[in-house]
């Protein structure tokens, strides 16, 4: 359950004592007898949250036995994440002068970590006893196709259209398989980390410094630059 | 629930009629615009002001701008010292500050960034223009605003925060 | 029309016949009407094409994107207290309640807490972005229904209450007031006084709504088991807020699990209603106002002293993590997926926003109902079209 | 009139016929709208409506007018130009025919027909001809759809009116609306003649029906189905621009008018105002006048529904219509038959 608790003072307590979440911590235990192997890792932030990484072929199971056997009936939404770094940097720095792609950092991944480009993102919850669980499945490059919730989670339906539309992931036996938000020939997928957001390449960023210094003087970088 | 009496057709038809009432008595709630104005609480952003010899062109409210429209250019240049015998100080001096109110979206990052008391809201909203590009508006403009900037509200009790003042 | 779709069609029509409703025999071709992207009734840019025969509805298919405005990629490239900006235009009518969970998430992330008086403020100022939003609605659905006295009511009361917002945060609108850590400001001198008039308005206009419109035989006749939404049913499409406590399910954040908000230091009620008609959702949404007036006004006399700003960093970064906050919006369960790799930017967010999850039942809800009933659904199950689009 | 226009040669008599009809529908009812629409609603609603023009904006619907009359004539491509462009005319034509029966004082009336109030109630139904033509030649789903709705509308609603009207005519003996005004002035409640007998006393279920089937015919909430702006956009209007749109917003107040004019005709005494003989002179001059409010009376009614109720659905106005309203009416034409043969 999300108490009403700071994240300030979680930490504290955690250094105190280290917080245990019995009812995550249950949650877990029973996942990982229900689904075995297919849980391929966990993470329980005391109090806070839970996420469960899963392998692609328990998706669909996985759903099943949540809606049915931990009473999540309650769909929160479905999205996917992209961790490539971004190519382009954060668009800022005066990208017209410097058109070539910044070089590409180091794939990394963030809670119950990851071994693909792209994560699948669900989230379900149980209205009753006020207990969420967030879960992701890798899934790999060269075949983004996952079976579809739509059978389980009706609302799956429009979240998995977002996804597929915007990341080009393909989910087998998606009732209703075409593009939700954009137009029906939209090329490429706008949600991938290395389509280029348009609006912040065509104009120069203001923010460049270009005060100019007076003549015959060195630049003495952003004096007055808070 | 208690018990109703009047069916809610005829109900309905009072409220309505005490509505007709109320306004013909005690008039309406609405104003009429260009005659009469309605004037906005002294917080509301209507338009950003500058106060131009607060502004050393540091370009923080440039690189902060979610919409990116804010322009500035500047030289820098020697002040004579403030003291006699002193070194000549080095100081910004702006060229240009522009601010385009058809990209701006009023998020009020700009004034907040301010480190140097340089931008201040005014909630004189009546600058709308024909042309679109009108909405740029300089530095001389900018300034001009200033003089509508009002002073800053003291605060409810309870409150810590610090009154600021609005440099004249 | 492909063979397929119409074999389908043909089956779904026999199946209706079966109902006694259509007359196989005469043979009626359907019609396809498309109600959007520019109709009255969608306020906004929703397109819903339905199929009709005769009145009734045999399909309808949202199609949105009229408006999208890909928010979750352009917060990829702002900086934490630029995405503020950002989020308060997805529910435009309550924009300050779009900042509470996304500036929240960060929160949890930076692991700071807003102080206490700013917790308070912050409630107060998210209840009134709950009026200015469920008024209208209030108004608009006696708009869309036909009568149009309520509307004017909604905006004459709502102007107060963006009043007031307006004299703290300086936007109508798009307040961008909250920041990690606390608000921008504090209250003006003489606001709680005046905020205390405004929602006696406020519950005036409240009970003028319960004369004119749900006592109204005609809408009750117009509403009463039109658009029922089973529990389950509204549980698994992720319907949220009003939509599914008017469903019988007794489940609000506000009180289960919120963070950051002093929603659970109060004395107030989640109403819910069982019957899950389009009746009940406007039903729970009245006395939803009613309670949020109530919570503003224990809110008015407790407000504690102290600052309204945490220790922050002046530049953010946000340490490397994820977080997933939800807050019970206006329009139902907000909430904001953070993914943050350090950076002055989040890596990712994912909005939830709730209408996307409320219109999805459509396709559902709207079978085998009449033309004047789809427009009472929609305007029931209250949707804004930056909520859908994003 | 009659009187006047004894010595005049025939095409002076029809011009001054059309003048005055002209005026009769026009006056009316852009009294309606300015007083009701413009104004009433916006005071029921918190607000001052239109200021601007001329003081307090009364000159508001002429600029309206002005307005519409610059805009283009848009027709659809699609459409059945003919009948696209008769559909105003024929919905105008029937608001013109029904002033005709309406006497406005002991010697003015267009013409004197006996079955005055049959011709009435009859031509009144054309304007479901015109409606039908506009939302079909319309080309436009939600043109047709409103026309449908309009077409079963009024004639479900033109019965219990015309069934209304029946106890009326039982009543006062008579299909001459004259006459019926006549038997209101000079008749008696029970005895009692001081205010002669309007028979919104003795015929009040017969009149609180007719309010409801003319708020029905004239297409306004909570029966607006036919326009229903929220769902089909405006119904069988939705094509229309312009002086045609003009036409049929002329055609729709100058019928509420009329309507109006005609229920205080047949139920509140017409011109007839008591303490006058009503075959006194003066009622030539404070004949108009006097319907005109009684007119206005009946109009406020209409408009307040209008302002304050939301719309049926088309299943539930029909249930209205041929399950409480016809029985209702019909019960009511029983019952004054009995009284009539008792008393």
């Amino acid at each position: 359950m999300i108490q009403l608790s700071s994240p300030e003072e979680t930490t504290e307590e955690e250094i105190e004592i280290p917080k245990r979440d019995d009812i995550r911590e249950d949650l877990i235990s029973k996942l990982k007898d229900d689904l075995g192997e297919s849980l391929v890792a966990t993470e329980i932030i005391a109090e806070v949250d839970v996420w469960a990484r899963v392998t692609k072929e328990a998706w669909l199971e996985t759903a099943q036995v949540l809606l049915t056997r931990y009473n999540m009936k309650y769909f929160n939404f479905l999205s996917a994440i992209d961790w490539l770094p971004s190519p382009f940097g954060r668009d800022m720095d005066a990208q017209v002068d410097q058109p070539e792609p910044v070089t590409p950092e180091e794939m990394t991944w963030g809670t119950t970590g990851g071994e693909t480009r792209f994560q699948l993102l669900a989230r379900v919850h149980d209205p009753e006893n006020h207990l969420g669980i967030s879960l992701k499945v890798d899934l790999e490059d060269t075949d983004l196709s996952i079976e579809s919730w739509s059978s389980i989670y009706p609302g799956a339906d429009w979240h998995e259209r977002e996804v597929s539309e915007m990341f080009g992931i393909t989910f087998l036996n998606h009732p209703n398989p075409v593009k939700l938000y954009l137009p029906g020939d939209f090329e490429g997928y706008p949600m991938r980390k290395d389509f280029a957001l348009l609006a912040r390449r065509i104009k120069p960023w203001p923010g460049i410094v270009d005060v100019e210094d007076m003549p015959g003087e060195e630049s003495e970088e952003d004096e007055v630059d808070a | 629930m208690r018990k109703i009496k009047l069916p809610g057709l005829i109900k309905g038809l009072g409220v309505t009629f005490k509505t007709l009432v109320r306004t013909l008595t005690k008039g309406s709630h609405t104003v009429q615009y260009p005659r009469v104005k309605e004037s906005p609480p002294p917080r509301a952003r209507g338009v950003i002001a500058l106060h131009e010899e607060n502004c050393t062109a540091c370009m923080l409210c440039a690189r902060e701008c979610p919409d990116w429209c804010i322009y500035i250019e500047g030289h820098k240049y020697k002040a004579p010292p403030r003291r006699p015998g002193g070194k000549p100080r080095k100081k910004n001096a702006l060229d240009r500050f522009d601010i385009d109110f058809s990209l701006c979206m009023f998020c009020g990052i700009c004034v907040d960034v301010c480190p140097f008391e340089a931008l201040f809201w005014t909630p004189e909203y009546e600058y709308s223009e024909l042309k679109i590009a009108d909405l740029l508006h300089d530095k001389t403009l900018l300034s001009q605003w200033m003089e509508t900037v009002p002073d800053f509200e003291d605060y409810e009790a309870g409150s810590e925060a610090k009154k600021l003042t609005v440099p004249r | 029309m492909s063979d397929t779709a119409d074999t389908k069609q043909m089956a779904y029509i026999a199946a209706q016949a079966a109902d006694a409703r259509v007359n196989l025999e005469i043979e009626t071709e359907g019609m396809t009407l498309n109600i959007g992207p520019q109709h009255p009734a969608t306020h906004g840019t929703l397109r819903i094409v339905v199929r009709l025969d005769g009145e009734q509805v045999i399909s309808a298919d949202p199609l949105m994107g009229y408006m999208h405005r890909g928010y979750e990629k352009l917060t990829e490239v702002r900086t934490y207290p630029q995405v503020t900006t950002l989020v308060n235009r997805i529910d435009w009518l309550g924009s300050f309640a779009n900042e509470v969970p996304f500036i929240l998430a960060a929160e949890q992330l930076m692991e700071v807490e807003a102080p206490p008086r700013a917790q308070w403020i912050r409630t107060a100022l998210f209840e009134m972005s709950r009026i200015a939003n469920v008024v209208l609605f209030l108004g608009d659905m006696g708009v869309q229904l036909g009568a149009v006295t309520p509307v004017f009511f909604a905006f004459r009361d709502r102007e107060f209450i963006l009043n007031q917002i307006e004299a703290v945060t300086g936007g109508r609108f798009h307040p961008n007031f909250d920041r990690i850590g606390g608000l921008k400001d504090d209250l003006p001198k003489g606001w709680i006084d005046e905020t205390r008039g405004v929602l006696k308005r406020i519950r005036n206009f409240c009970d003028e709504i319960e004369t004119l419109v749900v006592g109204n035989e005609i809408f009750q006749s117009r509403t009463r088991n039109i658009g029922v939404i089973p529990a389950d049913i509204g549980l698994s499409y992720g319907l949220s807020g009003a939509n599914i406590r008017s469903s019988g399910v007794d489940w609000d954040i506000r009180r289960d699990g919120g963070v950051g908000l002093v929603h659970n230091e109060l004395d107030w009620k989640v109403w819910t209603h069982p019957d899950g008609d389009s009746f009940a959702r406007f039903w729970v949404r009245l006395q939803e106002v009613r309670e949020s007036c109530t919570m503003i006004e224990q809110i008015l006399d407790g407000i504690p002293s102290g600052p309204v700003m945490a220790k922050v960093p002046r530049i953010i970064k946000v340490p490397a993590g994820e977080a997933y906050v939800e807050t019970e919006n206006p329009l139902g369960v907000m909430g904001y997926y953070v993914i943050s790799k350090g950076d002055l930017t989040p890596f990712r967010v994912k909005i939830r926003s709730a209408s996307f999850n409320n219109v999805s039942i459509t396709p559902w809800l709207l079978k085998g109902v009449y033309v004047p009933d789809v427009i009472s659904i929609l305007a029931s199950l209250y949707f804004i079209l930056g909520d859908i689009d994003r | 009139m009659s009187v006047v226009l004894a010595d005049l040669a025939y095409w002076q008599e029809t011009t001054i016929r059309l003048l005055v009809g002209l005026i009769a529908v026009l006056l009316p009812a852009g009294t309606l709208v300015y007083l009701f629409l413009f104004k009433m609603m916006s005071f029921m609603q918190s607000r001052l409506g239109p200021m601007e023009a001329g003081p307090y904006g009364s000159l508001q619907l002429l600029a309206e007018v002005g307005k519409f009359l610059q805009k283009e004539d848009i027709l659809p491509k699609a459409a059945d130009r003919l009948i696209f462009k008769l559909a105003p005319f024929v919905v105008l034509i029937s608001t013109f025919l029904l002033i005709l029966v309406i006497p406005a004082g002991p010697d003015l009336w267009f013409i004197d027909v006996d079955t005055g109030i049959f011709l009435g109630l009859a031509v009144s139904s054309i304007s479901v001809i015109g409606i039908l033509m506009a939302g079909w030649a319309s080309s436009s789903k939600y043109s047709l759809l409103g026309a449908l709705r309009a077409t079963g509308q009024l004639i479900a609603y033109e019965l219990p009116m015309v069934l209304a009207v029946v106890g009326v005519i039982i009543q006062a003996g008579t299909l001459n609306v004259q006459e019926i005004v006549m038997a209101q002035a000079t008749g008696e409640i029970f005895g009692f003649g001081g205010i002669g007998n309007p028979y919104v006393i003795t015929q009040f279920v017969g009149f609180l029906i007719f309010l409801i089937a003319v708020q029905a015919e004239l297409t306004q909430p909570p029966f607006d189905m036919p326009v229903a702006e929220s769902e089909l956009v405006t119904g069988y209007l939705t094509e229309y621009s312009g002086l045609r749109f003009l036409m049929f917003f002329i055609g729709e107040f100058a019928t509420a008018a009329i309507f109006s004019a005609l229920a205080a005709t047949l139920f509140l005494g017409g011109w007839y105002v008591p303490g006058l003989e009503p075959t006194d002179n003066l009622f030539n001059v404070i004949g108009p006048i006097v319907l005109l409010g009684k007119m206005l009376l009946v109009a406020f009614f209409i408009f307040w529904f209008r302002f304050t109720y939301p719309r049926f659905r088309e299943d539930q106005l029909q249930q209205l219509a041929w399950k409480v309203l016809i029985p209702l009416s019909l019960v009511n034409i029983v019952i004054t038959g009995v009284l009539k043969v008792v008393f």
